[in-house]
């Protein structure tokens, strides 16, 4: 399978993404400049982490008017698997691809330290080899990563399955005193109506070795990669 | 020869010094020559009293690729990669705007690795303020926090390890010392010279503006006080700016577009020319009116001066210009041909034709002033120490748990981005960062230490031990010590007393990296960190680099299963005076602290890292600030879990004669390990038996609590969770 | 004791450099908006304040404007009543 | 073409949290001042627009501030025409 990473100029966990991709898991990975137009044949898009334009503004406002963008929403429009990680997160809502937005940490402090997420929804191209409820330690590092949504948004999200991570305990309880930043909901990750698109503030690629700590993030990769082989094989079935 | 006594007095000159300017160019130097020799041969380019103390440091080693000199040393780790690291001050300027400082200390340290052609891979920074009961040291604090935090996770560097200590000394003069390392291949080494007559000299960065100008020029009648206060001299960073002059350069070096390349940091443009050309025995004629400026109305002085942020001046082949420019440009920034080399070794400054200066360099650079600068032996604290009231172990222990210098800096490190580029192994909250190498089985551990305290009661004492601590806490993670940087932060040393405990350190750090085999490969000198008078606590910061040939063999401090045996290695002495106990439990500063004996240090130091190869040991951590009860706590303070253990100590085995001596004393060439009962533990036993190096049980891990038995009596069995939140929660309270 | 309205305008001095300013120009610039010559970011402080009369609340604001929500070694303020 | 300055002010829209008004409040009511009732945080960008005239200006003015400079989804703005 082959993976494209957008790499905007101040994109700093291109590599990390990368080298999960290509190195751990053996698959084919292809950065995509910004400013280019071409996806060069990848069948999953990441937005990686970092600070698109530097971010200064708010984070991920700018990254929308880089070239490559008119494209990832073409090819996620036609079904296309894309995952945004953090900064990736912020770029896709700040384009209106996902809904909410995310502001400040409630701490107003950068925070970067291991969490648990709950596994909410499995009916996603990135979370189809977990199970609901399972519990994935993987770290965050952001500044903004408070998930916003207004009251209506976010009924409709929880209406239609759309709320795919949430931070928890490490037993799985999601309440206040394990919210690292004061998202809405312990919200941790979501995804778009036609559940192609999805994003999450936590890092799996940093949670995809044992010797850094958590080996949890990989199934986000792998569960992309076990979709791409059943399509592939259904159709040639 | 005659000049006006208030412009040597603005551009901080003395008349002797202009005297032999007058000398050195046969005549008197014209208003921009003067400000350029100024900066050069100010103490903050010259380093005109400390350059010979320094050459007494170790600068050589089998390892050594670069020692000082450059922008930053190179080391060799094998498989044809080397290690570029370096340890910068930016201690004025964060104490005028923390944030601003810090985050252009960060910016500047990066800088002067990448351009040796190295990709960053840590950042490490050792900050000392005054007491956080005063707000005023708090908001520094934070400040200082958060404009590391703001630069280096925007970099994507991750800021990976670090130290702070409080005392009343650095109340008026914080410092800030970042330390930053970057890998490299061999072949790959990019040096700061202005090699090929006839080559281009080329700008790219940000555009320059009036920030940072001498403070000599922002006081001088030129403006008027309105101006004055629109204009200020704060350098403000752009971290996105420096990520895109980061992956052009390394873009533009693996194409082999750049022949040499040099930050323009302090002294700016004036400095980084005459380097360039100095190194290469060549010249640069720079044409200033080719610099991209951001202000209005720039006088050539300022645009020599300006120490604007995320600029580089650079070399490329004569033809390949465009090139180059293509790569720059696909990252947004425009490269600017400002000059040529040339092959008079002068630095010549035109504004197109006309020529407003020309200076040799090495009148600059080789010739400049040195002073051996009068001394001093410095006042050293009484020893022995008064009488001292007894204590309640538990409480004591608490309170040095809660002191700020010894608590958990979780508070801290959360806020730096420790796991981008994702081969940070041990996080922060161990003793040295260690971070794997991909592609290859090693891993570097690196480690900041120094201890301001030690310093101010024995200079020579301090600074051996602070280069035994580092060197300690990278063979606790086990790797084998193979380099040091160091950043020594003293008072204005036109006092002989300061003088004196410059020279003292200097020696102490000399002896002890002779001894432990350690070349120094570069470094940094801060002086005048001084206010009203007033100097900070002498404060030498090392860096000692470390290699682990199996990065999976990696050792952290904290204890893994019950039943583990719990052992005291080494042979240190330890010695209240000094000591965090004295100053948390009895409100003193007196004594001296205990001498480091090299060799016994070098024995324990060698056992940790071989047991660490052969998988021995569980667990290692350093004895350090707060004594041997602090350390095997926090030993048992794992960031995911707690681990207690039950402790039968006495004088003999824990090496001190009273029981607030053995627990709370504090001394080097101490380390607790921990091992699996056993053959391993009798392999353990052999090892330090062979090396020469005293093992000492202590214990065993056990649930739950710390029980501690001294010489046969219960003395203390409290939980874990109690010592954990004293621990780790301290800091975070004061700080909100 | 009256509710009033003060809009505190934080700005950078002149010369300061201005990272944000500079990076929104730059996409601005790419997105082939033409005219754009110079953008610089500052914060907007909307307060609320109890206060007898209008000019105590914006003295309040100004000395609030001056020690807290402005850096004065890099930044300008202005105080606006708002009616 | 004459150089035309326009700033405009970006604010939350109601309801929206504002972590960071909070915090300016919490540290403006720990100094003892009083009478503060509420700090809401917004940004203002100060744009230098060449154009033909002030109208077309502040059309090229309003154009980015409500696709680049906010976030329709949490913030307003406006646009103030400078002397
Ligand atoms: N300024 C800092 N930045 C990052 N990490 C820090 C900082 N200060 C302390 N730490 C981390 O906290 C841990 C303990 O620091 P310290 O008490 O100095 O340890 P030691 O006494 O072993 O040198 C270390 O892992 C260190 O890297
Ligand atoms: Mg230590």
């Amino acid at each position: 399978m082959r993976f494209g990473i957008v790499v905007f100029p101040g994109s700093n966990c291109d590599h990390d993404t990368y080298h999960v991709v290509k190195h751990v898991l053996g698959q084919d990975a292809e950065f995509l400049w910004h400013g280019e137009r071409d996806l060069r044949k990848s069948d999953c898009v990441i937005l990686p982490g970092g600070f698109a334009h530097g971010d200064y503004l708010r984070c991920g406002a700018l990254a929308r008017f880089s070239p490559i963008m008119q494209e990832v929403a073409a090819f996620a429009k036609k079904g296309g698997p894309v995952l945004g990680i953090c900064n990736g997160f912020q770029v896709l809502t700040e384009a209106g691809t996902l809904d909410g937005a995310l502001l400040r940490n409630a701490s107003l402090r950068f925070i970067c330290k291991q969490v648990h997420i709950r596994v909410e929804k499995t009916d996603t191209p990135f979370t189809g080899l977990m199970k609901p409820g399972q519990v994935l330690k993987i770290p965050i590092a952001h500044m903004v990563g408070n998930y916003y949504a207004d009251a209506e948004t976010l009924k409709k999200l929880e209406g239609d399955g759309r709320i795919i991570f949430r931070y928890c305990s490490p037993k799985g309880e999601v309440d206040p005193d394990w919210n690292p930043n004061g998202s809405m909901g312990s919200i941790a990750g979501i995804c778009n109506r036609a559940r192609n698109v999805v994003a999450l503030m936590p890092h799996p690629e940093r949670a995809s070795e044992p010797e850094v700590g958590s080996e949890d993030g990989l199934d986000v990769f792998k569960s992309v990669i076990s979709t791409f082989e059943e399509v592939i094989a259904g159709g040639h079935s | 020869m005659s000049v006006d006594q208030k412009v040597l007095r603005d551009v901080n000159l003395t008349q002797e010094e202009y005297d032999t300017v007058c000398r050195q160019l046969g005549r008197q130097p014209n208003a921009l020559e003067l400000q350029i020799y100024a900066v050069m041969w100010s103490e903050h380019c010259s380093y005109k009293s400390s350059r010979v103390h320094l050459r007494r440091l170790p600068t050589r080693g089998e390892r050594v690729m670069q020692g000082p000199g450059e922008n930053a040393g190179i080391v060799d780790i094998g498989d044809a990669l080397a290690v570029v690291f370096k340890i910068e001050s930016h201690n004025h300027p964060s104490f005028i705007e923390p944030f601003q400082g810090a985050a252009t200390g960060v910016g500047g340290i990066i800088r002067d690795v990448f351009t040796m052609g190295a990709r960053p891979i840590a950042l490490l920074n050792s900050l000392r303020f005054g007491e956080l009961s005063q707000a005023q040291n708090r908001r520094l604090l934070r400040g200082v926090v958060s404009g590391i935090s703001s630069y280096g996770n925007c970099m994507g560097i991750p800021t990976t390890g670090g130290e702070i200590q409080f005392d009343e000394g650095y109340t008026a003069n914080p410092l800030v010392n970042v330390l930053c390392l970057g890998i490299l291949r061999h072949k790959a080494i990019v040096y700061a010279k202005a090699k090929g007559i006839g080559n281009p000299v080329i700008y790219v960065g940000a555009g320059t503006g009036r920030d940072g100008i001498h403070g000599a020029t922002m006081a001088s009648a030129e403006f008027n006080e309105d101006a004055q206060a629109k204009r200020p001299n704060v350098q403000v960073g752009d971290p996105f700016m420096e990520k895109l002059l980061l992956e052009a350069c390394l873009e533009a070096m693996k194409k082999g577009l750049i022949v040499g390349i040099q930050d323009m940091g302090a002294a700016g443009l004036t400095c980084s020319s005459t380097e360039m050309g100095a190194r290469a025995h060549t010249g640069v004629d720079l044409d200033i009116s080719k610099v991209p400026l951001r202000e209005d109305g720039m006088t050539p002085k300022e645009i020599m001066l300006s120490e604007s942020q995320e600029r580089m001046l650079l070399v490329t082949e004569h033809g390949r210009e465009a090139d180059l420019q293509r790569v720059f440009h696909k990252w947004g920034l425009d490269s600017v041909v400002v000059g040529r080399v040339i092959a008079e070794p002068v630095l010549r400054v035109r504004h197109g034709e006309k020529v407003l200066a020309t200076i040799p360099n090495r009148f600059l650079m080789d010739e400049a002033p040195v002073y051996e600068r009068p001394m001093k032996a410095p006042a050293y604290h009484e020893d022995p120490l008064p009488d001292l009231p007894k204590t309640n172990v538990e409480e004591a222990l608490i309170k040095v748990l809660r002191a700020p210098s010894v608590a958990s800096k979780r508070w801290v490190y959360e806020q730096y981005d420790h796991t981008v580029r994702t081969n940070t192994l041990i996080l922060p909250g161990g003793d040295a960062s260690v971070l794997r190498i991909k592609g290859t089985a090693k891993a570097v551990a690196i480690s900041v230490d120094g201890n301001g305290r030690y310093c101010a009661a024995h200079p020579g004492r301090g600074a051996r031990a602070a280069v035994a601590e580092a060197a300690r806490n990278v063979a606790c993670a086990g790797a084998r010590p193979i380099g040091a940087t160091d950043c020594l932060n003293f008072g204005n040393p036109e006092k002989p007393e300061i003088m004196g405990q410059f020279c003292e350190v200097i020696d102490g750090m000399a002896d002890a990296c002779r001894v432990l085999g350690i070349p120094i490969t570069g470094g940094n000198v801060s002086f005048y960190n001084e206010t009203s008078g007033r100097a900070i606590p002498p404060t030498p910061v090392i860096g000692v680099l470390g290699l682990i040939e199996q990065a999976a063999r990696a050792v952290t401090p904290w204890f893994k299963d019950d039943g583990d045996v719990i052992y005291l290695a080494g042979a240190g002495r330890v010695s209240l005076g000094a000591s965090e106990f004295l100053k948390t439990i009895h409100r003193l500063t007196a004594g001296w602290p205990a001498a480091c004996d090299l060799q016994a240090e070098k024995a324990v130091q060698e056992l940790c890292i071989r047991a660490a190869a052969s998988g021995l040991v569980r667990s290692a951590h350093d004895c350090s600030d707060g004594g041997l009860l602090v350390a095997l706590v926090e030993c048992g303070l794992a960031p995911e879990a707690l681990n207690g253990m039950t402790l039968d100590l006495d004088a003999e085995s824990a090496g001190a004669a009273t029981i607030d001596a053995a627990l709370f004393g504090e001394g080097s060439s101490r380390v607790v390990l921990s091992v699996r009962p056993g053959d391993e533990e009798n392999n353990l036993l052999g090892l330090a038996g062979s090396l020469g190096c005293p093992l000492k049980r202590l214990g065993i891990v056990a649930p739950n609590a710390l029980r501690l038995k001294w010489a046969g009596r219960k003395v203390v069995e409290v939980p874990m969770h109690k010592l954990s939140s004293a621990y780790f929660n301290a800091l975070g309270e004061c700080l909100g | 004791m009256k509710k009033h309205k003060v809009r505190v305008i934080v700005t950078l001095k002149e010369g300061v450099l201005d990272p944000q300013g500079l990076a929104i120009k730059h996409v601005i610039d790419g997105m082939e908006k033409k005219g754009f010559e110079d953008v610089r970011q500052g914060k907007v402080f909307d307060l609320v304040i109890s206060a007898k009369s209008a000019p105590s609340a914006l003295a309040a604001a100004k000395e609030v404007a001056g020690e807290v929500l402005s850096n004065p070694l890099l930044e300008t303020f202005e105080c606006i009543m708002e009616k």
